[in-house]
């Protein structure tokens, strides 16, 4: 496999700066062609290169055993690449949209989650798509699907927020031994403000471990995804026109939590803000209340809070989904909030 | 909706399946209408009014039209029960789907049947017999079973007609509602739209059978194969199974053969299309084979036909001005609707004031 | 349908006690007689009457076009309920476990659960089965499928914890329009020391109301399912050996979660403490934990801890089990813990 | 466990199959060394060992045995794959599975293969080929579809096969796998053992179809019926089946065609089922016919036979009586194996000090 890469994937070797969409598509090309035993399998991946064309020019640089086009059957083909990973080989699966990942639930939590535990050996699948809200796709191509396998044992959950962690956390969960979900949010895929310039050499961003996005020492803010640029910008407001110094905590791997890092910052703050595009109740939120309760109780000064979206489905309307979404007013509020408090 | 200033001309006295000239222009008026609020759509959707992607049926019409025109429809809640595809706009719009919802859906108007909340001809009119899909492939073969079984369980001489695209039978739920419904022999009637694509790749990527017929056997239900581009024969297959259906003979299948000749959304790029297979469609269009048939048969003379074209653009015209005109939903509708009885709260941050629920009772 | 209803169904119009099983029987059955819109599916409910024997008998009585055998597709028969739901008929629908509810998992998030905000109506319909551990059922016949659900607007989950509990929220759930999620643990089914005499009228408990247990002042203990008889135990023990009141609220409804009488409890005791039997990542304890956050922070003199299981599929071995689930020691440790914060 | 010692009688000159005489005398001995141990189990349970159900075979040997014999077998990790079921225990012991570890899985010893995670044949060795299912009807067609995949991607001469039950045919899992596996032509084969039962009700109950060949058509695979009770009849099928998916020929199914003689778990009543039926079933053990047939061709005599029988019954009883003196787990293995880096902690309860976490470092 010596041809060279296509040059729409050759941007951080051209030292060209990248969307996040770029970057995704360059940790799995880079990937690809370093471990012979990674593969895609996926709805349109092939010759369309993907409904949001992250694998474009894929098919054609590895050929169809490498880059399939499945039918639509999101539980079938996760299942098989289930199979596929026993034997040694490391699936990574698209979902169209993740929206789509619920038929896969089944197999997912029951059998890939399992796997390792019913002895019958690691996982080394990742099934990613795009998620998330703000793009008027209703309630089908918007949802956040975190909280659908947070609570399995088994699987980790990552979400980028940057170009950066996107390709260093696609190259680490291509890596790992365990099944991961890759969560790419559409809104950040090609927003420009994302564009950065990536290190030309082979990088890791290691899964599991959070990241300190801004420092400040009145609240701690924890977020993840698309929440974490809504947050900064709440951040520099609540410091112009409050003086209240946010620190925002970005998770970039859901599970395993990092609770070491949230439990540092909020030593430090004794205030905790968290921020997630997904719908309320039942959101990770509470977990991460209750590992703060566990972890640093005496040091909480104010009550934990949140700010999410709203316990409904994804309404197709702008009007009504930018009400149901988490605003930077709302961020805000509850930052002014918590900081008098 | 009906062509109804056109009961002017003598009838022919050789029927076309049975139909009257009333039917036959009812007929072509269902398809020029399917094809002109599609085009319309195009158009809203460059003026940038419509808020995500829109669907075209092009070549596809005489499927939906022929299949919704053989049911009995009915506007009181006893007729027979529809759940259409983005393909199938011109069987919703036979059963009673008015043109002007079908704009306020693309559109997200407050005044559309489903307030903003969902889109395209994802609604729900039960007095109407429409029974709106959701975006998840195959869910809807399980639904309409379950309607149908209710028919059964009443005796009630009705039937649910189901489209779904050739792709989406790879799910498992289009397997599971299909097995459900053929074992509990519920009076459903599942339309294959066998348009040849998928997303982008070929239907072929979806299935090793050359026709779904093949896939009726392994149901144990009845099913025949059509073309899809004849209006005439679609409407007699489907009152062929409509026919059975109604008389306890159980599901029943009817694939329509035809081709998509747009792409999977209208403005796609058409990549993997070889143009001399689409010229060859093209010129199976099913709005100009009916129209030939019309005209040669005598059943209409062509300035008729232009009327009925005429007055269904301008409807769609008015209809999606009117649809423009009209206000999106106002944003806290949004909590509404999520129980019968529960009531969900407002973020409280959007009130500007300290959470209430948090402060209001501070401990003293 | 003037015909006696079988013998077994009798056994509170005899004056006799009933297991929680029965007590669900006779709740399925009265509706049943009582609104000819309620029927069941499920499968092998009829000719055997289920794999618990919870609807033994209702073939015979009501027949086959009220108690449907359906094949073995959890998502197409519960799709199929939807449908019946649209046109005014009352499913009630056997998971033969629950834990193979999973195939329904997309028509019961994306389909049902949404059907009221997409203008498609009300769904009544219940989904009900065995859950739980304790039974050697190993992975796959043994989960808690609470959490699956507890993050999806426009569901509601009920888990019963005695015999008078579940008949009446069995009533209140088939009377409700809005899709319920019952859970029925198996440990419970046919406890003998759960069998009650029941009131010979016609009652409901009502959806979203816990229950106080046992009154307390020194902790507020949250839980449900089978976790309240281990949390009773081990309340009395804190009582016995430590001097501990510790008040029990069963929430009996998971969703919507009745915040009011935990905090009005919390704010009584100023420590909480929440058990439950499924997993710990993710459980029910982090949403109750936030939500405590939000209303009464003030009045928490200890942190906010939890009881649960193991963050694992459920082992068969009843040595690994037992030590998956929580315990009365568990309970008691943590108590005394909390106690003496 | 082959029949060693067997090699004394001269072969027969007429082959069963193109079978010889030691392989003849394996396939009998591994019928009735799934009988033996079935029955075993069955005592074992009645003596109070075995966790939780024990399920049986019986009747249904032939089509285990028959199957796996026809593939091949390695214990390198180069050979064909398995998926059994609970029912196909036979092709289990084929593939190498040890008796005391079957024995050890029902009993959920630490000794077992997953050391009491799981139970029953749910257990992995890749070594040999097994891959045991879970519980959820219909996965194992994806894990297979993906297993044999791997085999087509790499130009490997492999096969793999999966049991799944009639009744399992009806799952959304079932149908996504198959047809996963029917367009990527996976060379997978797929035994359906048609037992006529799923738990409690008929199989017609599940399906409309008299034999499975007709959803085979569905999914453009090959596909034939054979008697499940007739191990040379399965084992010709099969090897048929296997030259097909091993020439790239792709997906295969082969229809069981016999009956669950006793109910879904050994001990369950019999209460809906006709005893004439049953009876005409006894009436064609597979044990018996092939017995009958070996001794009338003259490849065995009784005595050679029983020998067999009894060894397999004294091995039956060994490797029970191993497992049963074998320890069940430790509790606290109960927290290994779920992450292969992550380390799940023990609850703090149980050491009987306070959380650390929350206590460790109190605030001053
Ligand atoms: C379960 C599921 N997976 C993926 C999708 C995304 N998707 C929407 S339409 C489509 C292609 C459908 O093809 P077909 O059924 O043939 O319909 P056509 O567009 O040709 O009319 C896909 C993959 C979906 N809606 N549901
Ligand atoms: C998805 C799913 N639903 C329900 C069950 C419970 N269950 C286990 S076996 C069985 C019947 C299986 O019948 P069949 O496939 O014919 O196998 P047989 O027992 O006849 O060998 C059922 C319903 C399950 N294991 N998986
Ligand atoms: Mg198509
Ligand atoms: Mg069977």
């Amino acid at each position: 496999m010596n041809r060279p890469a296509p040059e729409h994937l050759k941007k951080t070797a051209r030292g060209e700066p990248v969307t996040l969409l770029e970057a995704i598509s360059e940790g799995l090309f880079e990937e690809m062609v370093q471990d012979d035993r990674v593969f895609l399998m996926g709805e349109d991946i092939g010759v369309y290169g993907g409904a949001f064309k992250v694998t474009r020019g894929f098919l054609d640089y590895f050929g169809d055993l490498r880059v399939i086009d499945t039918p639509i059957a999101e539980g079938g083909f996760t299942g098989a690449a289930a199979g596929a990973a026993h034997m040694g080989l490391r699936p990574v699966v698209e979902m169209q949209f993740m929206d789509f990942i619920s038929p896969a639930y089944d197999v997912l939590t029951n059998y890939i989650a399992t796997s390792l535990y019913r002895g019958a050996g690691p996982m080394p699948i990742v099934v990613r798509g795009p998620v998330g809200g703000g793009n008027r796709g209703g309630p089908f191509h918007s949802q956040n699907v975190e909280m659908a396998f947070f609570h399995t044992p088994g699987l980790k959950i990552v979400y980028p927020s940057t170009a950066y962690d996107a390709k260093g956390l696609m190259k680490a969960a291509i890596r790992d031994d365990n099944p991961v979900i890759f969560e790419e949010h559409k809104v950040l895929y090609r927003a420009p403000a994302l564009r950065e310039v990536l290190p030309e050499e082979d990088y890791v961003v290691p899964l599991g471990e959070a990241r300190i996005v801004r420092e400040g020492s009145d609240l701690t803010l924890v977020t993840y995804g698309a929440m974490v640029h809504k947050s900064v910008e709440a951040a520099v407001q609540l410091e112009e026109q409050d003086g209240v110094g946010v620190e925002i905590i970005d998770l970039r791997t859901l599970l395993p939590l990092d609770e070491d890092a949230i439990v540092e910052s909020m030593k430090r703050t004794g205030r905790v803000l968290i921020v997630h595009e997904d719908t309320r109740t039942g959101g990770i939120a509470g977990e991460i209340a209750i590992r703060l309760n566990e972890r640093a109780f005496e040091w909480l000064d104010a009550p934990i809070l949140r700010v999410t979206a709203i316990d409904s489905p994804v309404p197709y309307a702008g009007s009504l989904e930018d009400y149901f979404l988490p605003q930077v007013e709302d961020i805000v509020t509850a930052g002014r909030y918590l900081a008098a408090y | 909706m009906g062509p109804a200033a056109l009961s002017l001309l003598p009838m022919s006295d050789s029927p076309i399946a049975g139909l009257d000239r009333t039917q036959l222009l009812v007929l072509y008026h269902s398809l020029v209408v399917t094809r002109a609020a599609e085009e319309r759509l195009e158009v809203l959707h460059k003026q940038g009014h419509v808020t995500g992607e829109v669907y075209s049926s092009l070549g596809q019409e005489a499927g939906a039209v022929g299949a919704a025109f053989a049911l009995d429809r009915r506007t009181d809640g006893t007729g027979d029960f529809l759940a259409p595809t983005v393909r199938a706009a011109g069987a919703l719009f036979l059963f009673g789907g008015e043109l002007v919802d079908f704009f306020r859906q693309y559109m997200a108007r407050a005044t559309g049947p489903t307030g903003g909340k969902e889109a395209s001809v994802h609604w729900v009119d039960f007095q109407k017999g429409i029974v709106g899909p959701v975006s998840p492939l195959g869910t809807m073969l399980e639904v309409m079973a379950g309607i149908t079984l209710s028919f059964k369980v009443r005796g009630e001489p009705r039937v649910g007609i189901v489209f779904y695209g050739d792709a989406a039978s790879s799910t498992g739920a289009w397997h599971e509602g299909l097995n459900f419904s053929a074992v509990q022999r519920c009076p459903l009637i599942l339309m294959v739209e066998a348009n040849q694509w998928m997303f982008s790749t070929a239907t072929t990527m979806n299935t090793r059978v050359q026709s779904f017929t093949d896939k009726a056997a392994g149901y144990g239900i009845g099913s025949e194969s059509v073309d899809g581009t004849d209006i005439v024969a679609v409407y007699e297959a489907v009152s062929r199974a409509a026919k059975r259906a109604r008389a306890g003979e159980g599901t029943q299948m009817v694939e329509l053969s035809y081709y998509r000749r747009l792409d999977y959304v209208q403005h796609d790029p058409q990549e993997s299309v070889d143009p001399d297979e689409l010229a060859m469609w093209e010129g199976r269009d099913p709005i100009s084979l009916f129209e030939r048939r019309v005209l040669e048969e005598g059943w209409a003379e062509e300035p008729e036909l232009e009327e009925i074209r005429g007055r269904a653009e301008e409807d769609c015209r008015l209809a999606a001005e009117q649809a423009v005109s009209e206000p999106v939903p106002y944003g806290p509708e949004a909590v509404k609707g999520i129980y019968t009885d529960t009531v969900t709260p407002h973020p409280w941050t959007r009130t500007d004031e300290p959470d209430k629920r948090a402060t209001s009772e501070l401990k003293t």
